[in-house]
């Protein structure tokens, strides 16, 4: 596989042609929709549909290379393309990927396929600017994982802005414009201010390296600032990636815009949106600042903000009426997981964050798309609406009930194996934060099994439940690979551990090695 | 995935035996599972249309019935009736693989078990499947653990596991989910086997989570009762907390020692302080974990809601192996836990004080299987004593016999509700066909296992040559032995020296096998003897289950009468082979066993054995005959106007409140601060209200300011232009 | 000689601030500001004692332009007043908010 | 090829594209006057200016193309004021393309309308050129009396009349503070060209002689109210509002360029040496107009004011380019005025699409569910609003002109990292009506009784698409405008030895 795909010279061109598809697709979607706008609603619905879908598939398919063609173990960017952008401000359009980026690519590519199935048949207002939209999602997001030059960086974490701001606000539910506006105007503050971060950096880099440079690398190894500055850029990047985590006090948008978005919406906004931040963490802000990262002020600031999150995300949970923002505040407590896993700076525990950043997505990608399905056939999301529905959709009990034992992290499947490398992990460096964080293995299944059975067990007292259809063969066929994957994780998550191992251990090693220390020679650095 | 890269440990002599097959013990319930999931699933599903949304479920009550629960009558307790429903349509294929799949296991379990006696092993059997988690310097592989103390317990399992499942297909023939339990029942057996044959502690967790899970699973088989949903939840819940204990001590191991093979903690454990931090510490948290899963205070609420499950699952998984995997778990960390004599002292008096706490709600409960389950709770508190003091052997030995006269017990009382059932159901009467009040006079109409019974009642009481003799009197011997010349005695748990604390324990274990003889009795008086009280109509169709029930309880009945055989003490050597299990267990836990008695092994002189001896079997007989002299069961009268009780009988049959003070002093507050302070006060008032609405608020009024300033009047206009010169004007003259 | 010139441009340039502020009529308001331009042509011809003609040049420059701001700015207050029948500024205040 | 600009003929040949215009400008009055008042009498005089101004713009580009210098004197030939000119010249140009459709819609029926703009744009250039304070007045009269005038071009709306009066005694008011201001620096340098000024100040040390100082102030209050920066921003809401569209276009656009054009001249070659004094003012001036200028905005229902407030906040953005005191600055004002205008300008034209006659249909509740309607106009629309707020690619250019001056705000030797933040959160409550504007159009379902906008003229929505598509083609390769506008920044006459540092 490997030398077929050197034979293609697949890694020259792969990720520049992973970020233009999408846009190559929303153009032709746009296309489509001029040269039809005289054919009947319905006809242009299903067309674009499949149009959208053949794109998104083709994007997932050639995207499935880079499992082989990636060789997790070499210390250089992989896939490295570097193209002048704006000369006159040594902006380039450098794009790699290394272990990490390349796990959190596949995760985008193969999730979007499915979030299109899951609003296959919801989705029938102006469809044409809704896959418009969803490309255009897919490129902002792929850019934010693989670009390796801040400005780049920058411009795509803003691109997943506006697609995602209309996808809530226009096909959204009932409160969609305040979730839109809240999400949009609270992802900027922090974004604009890592924009101004970013030319502090700039300015620097210029400084020392005589023309201007943006590029990740040469400031990463060059650029040495003094520690109250420091502090301040690492302030202003984390803000930013905070938001996004969303870490505990800069959450409150996420059940808002989960709950109103549509379901491919907040599936590709829990799945991936979210994994920006950490991403953002394990990329910008810890490698950039190490100092900052590793002072001991800031790091148990952050983690008991992490297990705060945890905690408090798990026990608001539990209150929730609404199923859809349940799901949304455990995301808040699964993600407060992954930054005490990246914070508590060890192996274990960054590898498990990994993890649970790939298994958080899967898992609560496929509830969102279970509690979307239910929400097509009764349009409730109230919990105590349901009840007893096991009898009359056993599927969809069954499904559901797998995939909440995979997002309280029960043994076997894949929210355990995260959860397990990052408590054993971070016990070491933060024995107290871990035993905290290792009582939401508890609250999780209080507030999941609780609502599961105030859903699916129960007597089926309501006469509207009874007429409910089970899930139809799309529906099974998307939700089965999802499965697959929880149970595959689970069980045998090797392949996935060895693929993120070499880049983990060696930011581990960065951060610690570069506390206090001179500027490091270029030669053992991590990218 | 089970057959790749399984790298045989070439030097062990069983990796030539049969044992190389050890694998396929777990791998045949898996596929029990599988198809039998499979069965039901294609039972009960029918699949949706196209387009969920067309057709918005207009007719109300069409035909949306999935096949699943056939017709819409689901009775509180267990068994589906209203005439005879056709049995699920693939009723055959499932009764075939669900119990073949265990017979199968335990065949060759048998044969593994024969290979192993056969060869003279010095170190365990580790046979590594494939490389789980490498990760840093984690590196877990997914490992089987093949030992005399695994290979007794997959006996225990397999065994006592076939015979339930045979029972079962009697006892659930008639429930629409007929299917979809045996596949529930092999991934419980799965999973147990998993547990226990583990070769590291991670993968002991998922054996031990998985059961858990499983238990959810059974507990709330008939989930359309809300009763029944709530004790599944309740009992994942309550593990999960236990887990929660056993987690933190997997975290101490690995910050600790390093690594997380059970063979690895053992030695890394012999070279840790002997009662230091940090083997005290694992241990107490293992033990946290063990308190969960084997119903120990506090954490035992859930076993007794458990019995709103299947009779068949409490039998299995409440009785026999599930609530056993914490004495497993003390037994297999048997290195740690010596090296800690604080936390072997928490484990016997926290064993002892269960025992005696539910002995004493065990006398006042009406339901037959809540009196089972509360003596079941009672009985593992004496194994935790067992091997809470260092007895691994006779804690082992006590949870063998157990699983066979409990299991019998608890199947007994399953043919009694089966029987009451179909008497109930011919008349169509809704009345309690647990509660022992309904009962009473059945030994007429159940003969077979009102003798059965009575066997296993007489084991449990300890009345000599039935195998709860031997085992029970083995741990108070062992706990007497300990009280001086021990780690134990040495140490002291919260101020009071060990010795004393052994002593307590010892008293509460004679107290407790004295209200165990009185409870077991006056359930077999209230359940056979007396006048009968199920009622005129109902008594002739009271009849003997079928053979296919009443078979295994004849097995159980003789394993629980001669279990005793397995571990003859050296007192009556005549009957058995003297300490057969003590000398199979030795390679295990006999070097840590010896640690705890500094040394050489305990011993107590003769005559203080046969004194011990005789206080047992007086015990037993007293509790006996005191039932049977102070319960008059002529006396009762049936559920539904018998008087409220009051007093401590109130108190006792309430389970002394325990679960209403839970929930009122953890379940409800946590949910109100969560509901209203943390969501409604904290996230909606402060973050949202002040700061994201409130900027937002802020931004406008400055703007609504502004556009007020804007008047129209030319006036207002020049004043603004005239305040901003003078204050340019300002700042540049006053610099 | 120079000081007191500039100071009583000074004084005249305020009293036209105060004229514009004080006053409603907009012919009145312009008038204060054509006295505002005379104050500085005053203080220009003052300065150009000091160096030379191009502040007297100056002077012709402001008064041309200001004779062409009266000629167009009284136009555009006639046609105000064809509109609201009124110069008065107090009433004008159809644009606001 | 240097212009001795005392020789008058080489004066004239420095002047060239000012005096095509002006003498072009005339004519066209003539022809205007000439025939009488008709629609196509005004469209045929509108062609007309129309080509005048390419002709114009020609030979702009073609005196910039041959890289002329000047010596010492009363006008600057460098890069700064040609791109100067060819910005307003393009606003001129968008001026009068949108008010041939307007104008027919509205019966504005002179034709003198376009050749007042004309006229405007002559003024603006004079600013743009001058190097003497004596042609900064009169540059700024000439433009403001024809902006006067255009304000209150429309004689049926009481509106117009009413802001154009506004605008004319404000405007005056201000005139006669510059003035004054320009008064005392003669005063207390004795010149008042600007480089003389320059040196002496520098020489002289003249930071703390107070003349200068309250010149300097003066001369700030003048163009602060000149470019309608916060405290001095009052007439521009309601001269905007009320003016023809076309008109707020060019004078939120064009005029804005050449009072700045003006104000970073006067302050990078005569005052920089009054940087200690005007620092602090200039600085605290950007702040609150970027602040006024943002949350007033928020609660504007009429599209016309929101766009008028939005531009105080550009002024305060472009304020921070002045704040830095560098050559840099001016580039990065440049290249910001380049976006902002064409945003601007696509903004009224959707303004004016959409409207109906008589100036209705311009409040935010006519926009709900635009986007069902008329979806070009909503997508344009939201392209604009995104490249205001300064939002990367969706917004286009917008985002690099940002970027550009918080890069210059940054790298100032005195670096204004504060200003830079206090830009970005203010544009973080832009977002706040920006994005409403968006909302309106796509979030929610056309009321029942809105009538469907009538289709807008060929021009208007050709300048609509125009400026969307540069936006967005320059947002993503901005290379091109930034060497340009890194290139043309103001240059000391030759005669000096070449001092300025060169931009980065």
């Amino acid at each position: 596989m490997t030398a077929f795909l050197s034979s293609i010279n697949y890694n020259a061109w792969i990720v520049p042609a992973l970020l233009l598809l999408p846009a190559i697709g929303a153009l032709g979607i746009g296309a489509h929709a001029l040269l039809t706008a005289k054919d009947p609603a319905e006809k242009r619905w299903r067309e674009v549909r499949i149009l959208a879908f053949a794109f998104f598939m083709v994007e997932a398919l050639l995207s499935l290379g880079l499992w082989w063609s990636i060789d997790p173990a070499a210390s250089g960017w992989q896939a490295l393309v570097d193209l002048p952008w704006i000369p006159q401000w040594g902006v380039r359009f450098t794009v790699g990927l290394d272990g990490i980026a390349m796990v959190l690519v596949l995760l985008t590519t193969l999730l979007m396929p499915l979030a299109v199935l899951g609003s296959w048949t919801s989705i029938r207002t102006k469809p044409h600017a809704y896959y418009a939209n969803l490309l255009v999602l897919t490129v902002g997001m792929l850019g934010a994982f693989v670009s390796l030059d801040l400005v780049l960086f920058y411009v795509m974490w803003e691109i997943g802005l506006v697609p995602m701001y209309l996808i809530i606000g226009i096909w959204g539910g009932e409160r969609r414009l305040y979730a839109a506006i809240k999400f949009f105007v609270y992802t900027m503050i922090g974004s604009l201010l890592m924009l101004v971060a970013i030319l502090y950096l700039g300015s620097e880099a210029s400084r020392v390296g005589g023309a201007p440079n943006f590029s990740y690398d040469f400031i990463l190894n060059n650029v040495r600032l003094d520690p109250t500055t420091t502090l301040w850029l690492f302030g202003a990047f984390a803000l930013a990636f905070a938001v996004k985590v969303p870490m505990f006090p800069f959450h409150t948008w996420l059940p808002d815009a989960h709950v109103e978005a549509p379901t491919a919406g907040s599936v590709i906004l829990a799945a991936i949106m979210l994994k920006m931040g950490t991403f953002g963490f394990i990329r910008f802000a810890l490698p950039l600042f190490p100092e900052a990262a590793m002072n001991p002020a800031v790091r148990t600031f952050v983690i008991v903000l992490a297990v705060v999150g945890i905690v408090y995300g798990a026990l608001v949970a539990m209150v929730q009426p609404d199923f859809k923002k349940l799901v949304a505040y455990s995301s808040v407590s699964h993600l407060g997981f992954v930054m005490l896993g990246i914070f508590a700076l060890t192996t274990e525990s960054m590898q498990g964050a990994l993890v649970v950043n790939v298994a958080h997505g899967i898992s609560t990608g496929a509830l969102f798309l279970l509690v979307g399905m239910i929400y097509e056939r009764r349009h409730t999301r109230m919990i105590e609406d349901y009840g007893g529905i096991a009898k009359v959709v056993p599927i969809f009990a069954t499904i559901l009930t797998i995939v909440s034992l995979s997002s309280i992290g029960v043994p076997g499947t894949n929210g355990f194996i995260g959860e397990f490398l990052v408590l054993v992990g971070s016990f070491k460096t933060q024995p107290v934060a871990a035993v905290i964080a290792a009582t939401a293995v508890i609250f999780a299944a209080a507030y999941l099994l609780w609502a599961l059975q105030r859903i699916i067990y129960n007597s089926l007292s309501k006469p509207e439940n009874e007429g409910i259809k089970d899930l139809n063969w799309r529906e099974i066929g998307l939700l089965v690979p999802l499965v697959a994957a929880i149970i595959w994780i689970g069980v045998y998550p090797k392949p996935l551990l060895e693929k993120t191992e070499p880049a983990a251990r060696r930011l581990v090693t960065y951060v610690e090695a570069s506390v206090g220390k001179t500027p490091v020679t270029a030669s053992n650095t991590a990218r | 995935m089970m057959n790749p890269a399984m790298t045989f440990e070439g030097a062990h002599p069983l990796a030539a035996t049969i044992a190389r097959l050890v694998w396929l013990l777990p791998l045949l319930p898996l596929l029990g599972f599988l198809i039998n999931g499979a069965l039901a699933m294609l039972g009960a599903a029918k699949i949706g249309p196209a387009d969920p949304s067309e057709g918005h479920h207009s007719e109300g009550h069409g035909n949306g019935h999935g096949g699943v629960h056939g017709h819409e009558h689901d009775d509180a307790h267990d068994h589906a009736d209203h005439g005879h429903p056709p049995r699920h349509k693939f009723a055959g294929i499932v009764s075939l693989v669900g119990p073949g799949v265990l017979v199968a296991a335990f065949l060759l379990a048998s044969a593994i078990f024969f290979a192993m006696r056969g060869v003279e092993m010095e170190h365990p059997y580790v046979l590594t499947l494939f490389s789980w988690m490498p990760v840093g310097d984690l590196n877990l592989n997914a490992t089987i653990l093949l030992d005399p103390l695994s290979m007794t317990m997959v006996m225990v399992v397999t065994g006592v596991g076939m015979l339930i499942h045979i029972f079962s297909v009697g006892y659930m023939q008639d429930d629409p989910g007929y299917p979809r339990y045996f596949a529930y029942l092999n991934l419980f057996v799965f999973f147990m086997l998993i547990l226990v044959l583990g070769g590291s502690y991670p993968l002991l967790f998922v054996g031990w989570e998985g059961v858990g899970l499983c238990s959810y699973l059974l507990i709330g088989f008939w989930f359309s009762e809300k009763a029944n949903a709530d004790a599944g939840k309740k009992a994942f819940i309550v593990n999960r907390i236990g887990d929660f204990g056993f987690l933190v001590a997997m975290f101490l191991m690995f910050a600790n020692l390093g690594t997380l093979d059970i063979l690895g903690v053992a030695d890394k454990a012999k070279d840790l302080p002997m009662g230091g931090a940090v083997a005290t510490a694992i241990a107490l948290f293992l033990f946290l974990g063990c308190t969960g899963k084997s119903a120990q205070i506090p954490l035992y609420t859930w076993l007794p809601d458990a019995m709103a499950g299947p009779t068949p699952v409490s039998a299995l998984i409440h009785a026999a192996t599930m609530v056993t995997a914490g004495v497993y778990l003390v037994a297999r960390a048997s290195g740690v836990f010596s090296m800690a004599p604080v936390a072997q002292l928490t484990v016997a008096a926290v064993g002892a004080l269960t025992a005696f706490f539910a002995a004493t709600i065990g006398l006042k409960q009406w339901d037959i299987k809540k009196v089972l389950a509360y003596s079941t709770v009672s009985q593992l508190g004496y194994m935790f004593v067992g091997v809470g003091v260092g007895a691994y052997v006779a804690g082992i030995f006590h949870l063998a016999t157990h699983a066979f006269f409990k299991a019998l017990l608890f199947l007994g009382s399953g043919s009694v509700i089966y029987a009451m059932h179909k008497a109930y159901h011919a008349t169509h009467n809704h009345d309690d066909a647990q509660d022992m009040r309904n009962m009473g006079g059945l030994r007429h109409h159940m003969p077979i296992t009102f003798c059965l019974m009575w066997i296993a009642t007489l084991a449990i009481a300890g009345i000599p040559l039935f195998s709860g003799f031997f085992s029970k009197d083995e741990i108070l011997a062992a706990v007497f032995a300990r009280t001086h010349g021990s780690t134990l005695a040495e140490a002291s748990l919260l101020g009071i020296p060990g010795s004393t604390v052994l002593f307590i324990v010892y008293g509460l274990g004679l107290v407790s096998a004295l209200m165990t003889a009185i409870y077991m009795t006056r359930m077999m008086l209230y359940t056979f003897h007396g006048p009968n009280r199920t009622g005129e109509a109902e008594r002739p169709h009271l009849a003997e289950a079928p053979w296919v029930m009443t078979g295994p309880l004849v097995v159980l009945g003789i394993l629980a009468a001669f279990g005793g055989w397995l571990n003859v003490p050296a007192l009556l050597g005549a009957i058995g082979p003297v300490g057969g299990l003590e000398h199979w267990l030795e390679p295990v836990v006999g070097e840590n066993a010896l640690r705890t008695t500094l040394g050489e092994a305990a011993h107590l002189s003769h005559s203080t054995e046969l004194v011990l001896v005789g206080t047992a079997i007086a015990i037993a007989v007293a509790g006996i005959a005191f039932a049977v002299w102070r319960l008059k069961p002529a006396a009762l009268v049936a559920k539904k106007d018998a008087p409220a009780a009051e007093g401590i009988a109130r108190v006792l049959e309430n389970k002394y409140f325990v679960d209403e003070g839970y929930d009122a002093a953890i379940v409800q507050p946590t949910v109100a601060v969560s509901r209203n302070v943390l969501w409604k006060g904290f996230d909606a008032g402060v973050i949202d209200g002040l700061f994201v609405n409130g900027s937002a608020l802020l931004a406008r009024a400055f703007g609504w300011m502004g556009s007020q300033l804007q008047t129209g009047h030319l006036g207002t206009y020049a004043w603004v232009l005239l305040i901003g010169v003078l204050t340019i004007l300002g700042a540049f003259t006053y610099r | 000689m120079l000081a007191e010139a500039l100071a009583l441009s000074a004084v005249l340039f305020a009293i036209g601030v105060i004229g514009v502020l004080t006053r409603r009529n907009a012919i009145i308001i312009f008038m204060c500001v054509e006295l505002m331009l005379n104050a500085v042509n005053l203080s220009f011809v003052a300065l150009s004692t000091l160096y030379g003609a191009s502040g007297q040049v100056f002077v012709v420059f402001t008064m041309t332009v200001a004779a062409a701001e009266a000629a167009v700015g009284l136009a555009i207050i006639i046609a105000i007043f064809r509109h609201v029948k009124t110069v008065n500024l107090q009433n004008i205040n159809l644009l606001k908010g | 090829m240097t212009f001795d600009l005392a020789n008058p003929s080489q004066l004239m040949q420095a002047l060239g594209p000012d005096l095509l215009l002006i003498v072009g400008a005339m004519a066209l009055m003539l022809w205007a006057a000439w025939r009488p008042e008709s629609d196509e009498h005004q469209r045929a005089v509108g062609v007309a200016s129309l080509a005048l101004i390419v002709a114009t713009i020609g030979l702009t580009i073609w005196y910039a193309a041959r890289g002329l210098s000047s010596g010492p004197g009363i006008i600057a030939v460098d890069n700064f004021r040609w791109a100067a000119n060819i910005v307003c010249l393009l606003g001129a140009f968008g001026a009068i393309a949108l008010g041939l459709e307007y104008n027919v819609r509205e019966r504005i029926r002179p034709a003198e309308s376009h050749v007042l703009v004309l006229f405007a744009t002559a003024g603006m250039m004079m600013l743009a050129a001058a190097r003497d304070l004596m042609i900064v007045f009169l540059g700024v009269e000439l433009m403001s009396v024809a902006v006067y005038v255009l304000a209150g071009l429309n004689r049926r709306s009481n509106k117009a009349a009413e802001g154009s009066l506004k605008y004319f005694l404000l405007g005056a008011f201000a005139t006669a503070f510059l003035l004054y201001g320009i008064a005392l620096i003669f005063g207390s340098t004795g010149s008042t060209n600007l480089t003389e000024i320059g040196q002496r100040i520098v020489e002289g040390n003249y930071v703390a002689h107070p003349m200068a100082l309250v010149g300097t102030a003066l001369l700030l209050i003048g163009f602060g109210f000149k470019v309608a920066a916060a405290p001095f921003h009052m007439w521009a809401p309601d001269v905007y509002e009320g003016a023809p569209t076309p008109i707020t276009a060019f004078m939120a656009t064009a005029v804005k360029a050449a009072a700045f054009t003006t104000f970073i001249r006067v302050w990078l070659e005569a005052l920089p040496g009054m940087g200690e004094a005007w620092f602090a003012p200039v600085w605290w001036l950007a702040a609150v107009a970027m602040f006024v200028g943002n949350t007033v905005a928020l609660s504007q229902r009429n599209l016309k004011r929101l766009l008028a407030y939005s531009s105080i906040a550009h002024s305060g953005y472009l304020l921070v380019a002045v704040a830095t005191g560098t050559l840099a600055g001016s580039a990065a004002f440049l290249f910001y005025i380049v976006a902002y205008t064409l945003a601007s300008f696509g903004a009224f034209a959707v303004v004016i699409a959409v409207g109906s006659e008589g100036d209705g249909n311009n409040e935010l509740s006519d926009y709900e569910g635009l986007w069902h309607v008329r979806p070009g106009l909503a997508a344009a629309m939201s392209v604009f609003m995104l490249s205001l707020m300064g939002f990367p690619i969706f917004g286009g250019v917008g985002f690099f002109g940002k970027w550009y001056l918080l890069m210059a705000a940054i790298e100032a030797p005195r670096p204004l990292t504060t200003l830079a933040v206090v830009l970005v959160l203010t544009s973080v409550i832009s977002a706040g009506y920006y994005l409403n504007v968006v909302r309106v159009m796509f979030m929610k379902a056309r009321p029942e009784g809105a009538i469907t906008p009538v289709r807008a003229g060929p021009l208007t929505r050709g300048v609509v698409f125009a400026t969307a598509v540069v936006i967005l083609v320059l947002g993503l390769v901005p290379s091109r405008v930034i060497g340009w506008s890194r290139a043309s920044i103001p240059r000391a006459p030759v005669a000096q030895t070449a001092s300025a540092d060169l931009p980065k």
